[in-house]
């Protein structure tokens, strides 16, 4: 498989009055097409940074980024971001505000209504297409920002701890979900993720990343798909890979 | 609207009940402002009227009954709906035309921080700038006819409407921008779907505050040069020392200034309403 | 409430509408030091703009004394019986018709009537609706049997010079009926022509009449009794030394309307002394024309006597 | 600042470079608008004084030269700054209490929205009054000295100030009002720890606003009874035909108000010094 | 142990234009003091409203809430709650943010500045007492929350989902700081997680809630402490309980 994206020696550093506040450091890393790259890695150690810099949202300090080949100067349409905080727009419903990239796009509005309909449902919100933000709990809104990511059809995905607000039942659900649009599609993914588990449970490849992205551990996953997450609890490669994500877990935060 | 679609796996739907509310308890809020307002109007009118000749210089705060008393005559005569006709022509169109042009500005500037910092001063001390003292240049310019009114009031509701609108603009949240970037939104997309949206409180306190200066402006058009229109009456009032005519002439300006003001509340309440209530007007 | 000065003793607040001509003494005095020499010291010298504004300062005691016009102490003497002139300043009616430069007026030659005439249906420019300039103009028509509010469109500029003069200039109006020196400096800058000017003479019924005056209010007189005697001596000086020393009032007129145009400052010379008195007293003729006057433009409903509104010591023999 | 306390088990401490920038990335900004502007002011005054015989009325527009020439002979005679001392005192009096008083109504006028809402179209129609009409009720009531000007000022600011910071108010995220609820946090710590440093944006919006008026309140205040200050050139220089001089005392008007608004603008940058530097002005 | 949080027949509903919209109805629970009670519930079955109804936030469409016997009215600060969204104040940093609730009760200065770098430090910001909120990752401004709301010393603590956000290493060492704080302190705990693993490790006793409030399951929790997570994933009982709690949060999703 070839790379879809890459970033080479890639810095990123926030300016605070006079200082450089570094996020991420001489980080490397490609993601080859098709692939579910899930990234695990302590708070602050650069996850969100490195995905809005994939996104092409902030300009590195320093490296390139590149998708397909050509360097991301901004954010492009075919990759779909989901954030770790909220952006849905305050003043629109919960079904404008999913209908809002396809707005962008030009989707006439019988399609727009009919599609948000489909993800409305999808997302387990029937029944709050009139909510404002605002009016929902914060697990739905979480999955508002899904559904709106999820109707642009995007080509590769970044995700940023989309399930981290969820239940275990909805979280689930919703994983199965994600690996039912996944697979087959060719679609791209990057799951940042704080849970083991769930890293290991949906991931092609686990990459954990240490302080300001030092690249800990990368290790292709070979369980066998479908995974259920019950049964896997007690397979001892399972265990096994736990521990070691665990392990690199640790590693990265002392280095 | 509360049942689930059969084949949903996912979390429970809505919960609702229709709610029962008096006649009360849905208008009760505005009744109660209304009246309030009303007793206060009263209050006020009767404590003026009272004191008037008892401690005021009845010559120059006039009273209550005499103003009205100049308005029956007036509204009898038709000098009061012929004059008024023509300020309140002036002062909507000055005030659709001055802050259309000043949201547009704001806008337009607050996204381009850099050209609006250089501009910033200029606009300032254009505004600083006593309109009646450029009389001569507006006359040059402008004429006298109604063209050199709306243009003062136009130019007046601009500048408010354009420091606010640009204040809301630079107030935008860069979440939201962001998220319609990654939408593939253009320039044009971001300003019409996020920044419009979100500089609505600035520009709406923009309109709000502009009300009176359209009115103002007008009136000081009027002031300026004139044969008719509201400053014209003010102006026929005072020089002939009849204080409780300047008064009716207020009077009837106020009145359009809280018929504007009612129009603005409107549209906000409209703009506003996925608000919570507590922060609508 | 009618309050009481709020200047101290030996001084009086004296406002004044502008600096048009008819305040001339007052500046001569001013300027040689007369109030000074009378004993009294002028403090506040407000320039409030319109006759409303002079008499609410007088009423709120923020000043002693206004200075204007006779419309505005006639309208102040309609609500306040107690007005009372201080000082005859004009005796002429100093509004000047000045129309623009462009050929088709009648010429100076025209007798009066033709060139009223020839103002039917113009634009004219006043200061404002119910002054002294509006006056004129509703006279001048009154006596050729035209209207104002029908026969020409009256468009008020306030009593800004050069507004009008913008006005006149840029074709927005076609005439200005305005105080002086408005015609003087009109044809200085090549803008207009004085066309119609009772100063000047052409409005033979109105060759004498009190126009430009100081009044002021009973209490003030009683109150300030001395300060004001002081100060009409200081005036009555100013206005013989205008009389008989005008070598030495011309640069005091240059300095008082600075930047005006030196031929308009000679005319204007000539013309200060036809038209200010030499005594600061009223006679009772050109009280009543006045009176007159503002009965038949119907600017004003209720008049004083000469006796009630002027001072004793004020009223002399007609010249 | 980079080491992390030798017992602490948790995540690593903040990595930071000392930045070099040199001295234009610094203020390479700052330079290239201040640089900006002074092209921008000296391209006008070439095209004004170049155009001024060719296009215009030089009667009533006059040109740079002359404005020039005006100013140094006030300059020279002292007329100037006496009478710009006497202007400035009333503006800046006017300003400060005019935006103290507006901002602490605003501030406890939004937190009482019934009230508010009573009150709102009768300050209204308070304002949408001409104050030039009411030039006689200010002079009997106020006098003609420094007071009455003082007022003008202040009634002017006040109300875009009281507007303003209303508006802000009301924008106030209800979440960190909660927090400080949650904290045991009265209504005092609410006011001043939410409150006002969140609504800081709406009450700077009105400062800035409200500078041309102060300005413009405190002339209008000299035109209606004008003895001294720039109101009183004014008034003069257009008895006299004098448009160069007018046009000199607007000059010295720009420039005090240009001063005002860097003092605003300085407050804002401070009172900002938290937002990302996009939304900065 | 007596109950010191009491809510009788609580009803909740929001009004939407002319429709209520129900979070919680008829619901009735008894928080003893000195107890660790977890919480666990789908999304959007009112657990955030709960726990605003509790800490005097809302008030309750009908019924009670009652602390020590006292109806609540409005917040009280011997009530701590940290809150599912975010509530730092943007316009200060990390410490002046964390020395709020000290600068209201009148804590002097320089004590203020000892406990704060206390409480950052024990939340692993040390570095960042400078910095504002915006420029912190989601996991830190988590942090930062949590350290505001222990600062106040509060007798009872609601927490909603605290660290959702935080990687694994980062929850297992703040779970061990909380039930250290905890243990033996008197304080009350009410602890709203989606983790049903969490739930295990920390409480008491774990409340399920289905739609609507309804209390599914309400069970003591009687593993010994100190519970290591790693042990306890392979115990037979502990199995057990978590496969109760799944089957509850099933059940709750029907009903
Ligand atoms: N705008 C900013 N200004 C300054 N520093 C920033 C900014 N954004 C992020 N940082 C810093 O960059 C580092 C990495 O942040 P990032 O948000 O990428 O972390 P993360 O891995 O996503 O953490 P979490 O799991 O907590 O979300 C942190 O130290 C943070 O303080
Ligand atoms: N302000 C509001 N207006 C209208 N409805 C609301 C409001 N706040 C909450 N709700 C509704 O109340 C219900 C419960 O919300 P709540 O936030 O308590 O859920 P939750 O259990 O905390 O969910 P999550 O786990 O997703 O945070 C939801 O259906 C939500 O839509
Ligand atoms: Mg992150
Ligand atoms: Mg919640």
């Amino acid at each position: 498989m070839s790379a879809i994206l890459r970033l080479e020696s890639l810095s990123k550093q926030f300016v605070k009055d006079d200082l450089g506040i570094v996020a991420l450091r001489d980080f490397t890393l490609e993601i080859e097409e098709a692939g579910f790259v899930t990234v695990l890695g302590r708070s602050g150690c650069g996850k969100s940074t490195m995905l809005n810099l994939l996104a092409g949202l902030i300009p590195p300090s320093s490296g390139t980024v590149t998708y397909r080949g050509e360097p991301i100067v901004r954010p492009r349409p075919e990759i779909g971001y989901l954030t770790q905080s909220d952006t849905l727009m305050p003043w629109r419903d919960v079904r404008r505000n999913i209908e809002m990239p396809m707005e962008i796009k030009g989707v006439p509005a019988p399609r727009r209504r009919e599609r948000a309909a489909e993800l409305i449902e999808r997302v387990g919100l029937w029944g709050f297409e009139r909510h404002y933000p605002r009016e929902l709990s914060g697990g739905m809104r979480r999955r508002v920002s899904l559904a709106r990511m999820l109707v642009g059809d995007p080509e590769t995905l970044l995700l940023d701890e989309p399930f981290g607000a969820l239940d275990a039942q909805l979280r689930t659900d919703l994983q199965a979900e994600l690996l039912r649009l996944w697979e087959g599609s060719g679609q791209t993914v990057v799951f940042v993720t704080h849970d083991i588990e769930e890293a290991l449970l949906l991931g092609d490849r686990v990459v954990v990343l240490g302080r300001l992205g030092r690249v800990v551990l990368d290790r292709k996953i070979d369980i066998p798909r479908p995974r259920a997450a019950d049964e896997m609890r007690v397979d001892p490669g399972f265990v096994a890979l736990h521990r070691e994500m665990t392990a690199a877990l640790a590693e990265g935060a002392r280095s | 609207m509360s049942s689930a679609p059969p084949d949903s796996a996912a979390a429970p739907a809505a919960e609702t009940v229709p709610i029962e509310r008096t006649w009360w308890e849905r208008r009760g809020g505005t009744v109660t402002v209304a009246l309030s307002r009303l007793a206060l109007v009263v209050v006020l009118l009767a404590v003026w009227e009272w004191s008037a000749e008892r401690w005021f210089d009845i010559t120059f705060t006039s009273k209550p009954s005499a103003i009205w008393t100049r308005l029956i005559e007036w509204h009898q005569d038709g000098v009061l709906w012929a004059n008024t006709w023509v300020t309140l022509e002036e002062i909507v169109l000055g005030f659709v035309l001055g802050s259309a042009a000043g949201a547009l500005a704001g806008f337009l500037l607050a996204s381009a921080p850099r050209v609006y910092r250089v501009l910033d001063p200029f606009v300032m001390a254009l505004y600083s700038i006593p309109k009646v003292a450029l009389a001569p240049l507006f006359i040059v310019w402008f004429g006298i006819g109604t063209n050199m009114k709306v243009l003062l009031a136009a130019a007046t509701v601009f500048f408010l409407v354009f420091l606010n609108t640009a204040a809301g603009v630079r107030e935008v949240d860069r979440g939201l921008v962001d998220a319609v970037r990654l939408m593939g939104g253009t320039k044009r997309d971001i300003a019409l779907k996020v920044i419009l949206p979100s500089s609505m409180t600035g520009m709406l306190t923009g309109l709000k505050v502009a009300v009176p200066y359209a009115l103002i402006g007008a009136v000081i058009g009027e002031l300026v040069a004139s044969n008719r229109g509201l400053g014209y009456l003010i102006n026929d009032a005072a020089a002939q020392f009849d204080t409780a005519g300047v008064f009716a002439t207020l009077v009837v300006l106020s009145v359009i200034a809280a018929l504007l003001n009612l129009v603005v509340g409107l549209f906000d309440r409209w703009v506003g309403r996925w608000k919570p209530l507590e922060a609508r007007t | 409430a009618e309050r009481g000065s709020t200047a101290p003793a030996d001084v009086l607040n004296v406002g004044q509408i502008s600096n048009s001509v008819a305040f001339f003494p007052l500046f001569v005095a001013e300027k040689n030091g007369y109030f000074k020499e009378q004993g009294v010291t002028l403090g506040e010298r407000p320039r409030l703009g319109t006759g409303a504004k002079v008499a609410a300062a007088l009423k709120s005691g923020s000043i002693d004394l206004g200075a204007g016009v006779m419309t505005d102490a006639l309208n102040l003497s309609g609500v306040d019986q107690s007005t009372r002139l201080a000082a005859n300043l004009v005796d002429k009616y100093y509004v000047d018709i000045v129309v623009s430069g462009k050929p088709g007026w009648p010429g100076e030659s025209e007798p009066l009537d033709d060139r009223i005439r020839a103002l039917r249906g113009k634009k004219i420019g006043i200061t404002g609706p119910g002054s002294g300039t509006e006056a004129l103009v509703t006279y001048l028509f009154a006596r050729v049997g035209l209207r104002t509010d029908t026969d020409a469109e009256l468009v008020n500029l306030g009593g800004v010079t050069s507004a009008a003069l913008g006005a006149l200039k840029s074709g927005r109006v076609d005439a200005l009926a305005f105080f002086q020196p408005i015609a003087q400096q009109a044809e200085a800058a090549g803008i207009g022509r004085n066309y119609i000017s009772p100063a000047r003479g052409d409005v033979p019924q109105l060759s004498s009449v009190a126009h430009g005056v100081v009044f002021t209010t009973q209490a003030t007189l009683e109150e300030k009794a001395e300060e004001v005697a002081a100060f009409q001596r200081a005036v009555g000086r100013a206005q013989r030394l205008i009389h008989e020393q005008p070598a030495q009032v011309e640069p005091l007129l240059a300095e008082y309307l600075k930047g005006t145009d030196p031929e308009a400052l000679a005319a204007l010379s000539e013309i200060i002394r036809e038209e200010i008195p030499k005594e600061i007293g009223f006679a009772r003729a050109s009280y009543d024309t006045a009176v007159a006057f503002h009965r038949e433009t119907g600017l004003i409903d209720r008049f004083p006597s000469y006796e009630e509104i002027v001072p004793r010591d004020l009223r002399i023999a007609g010249p």
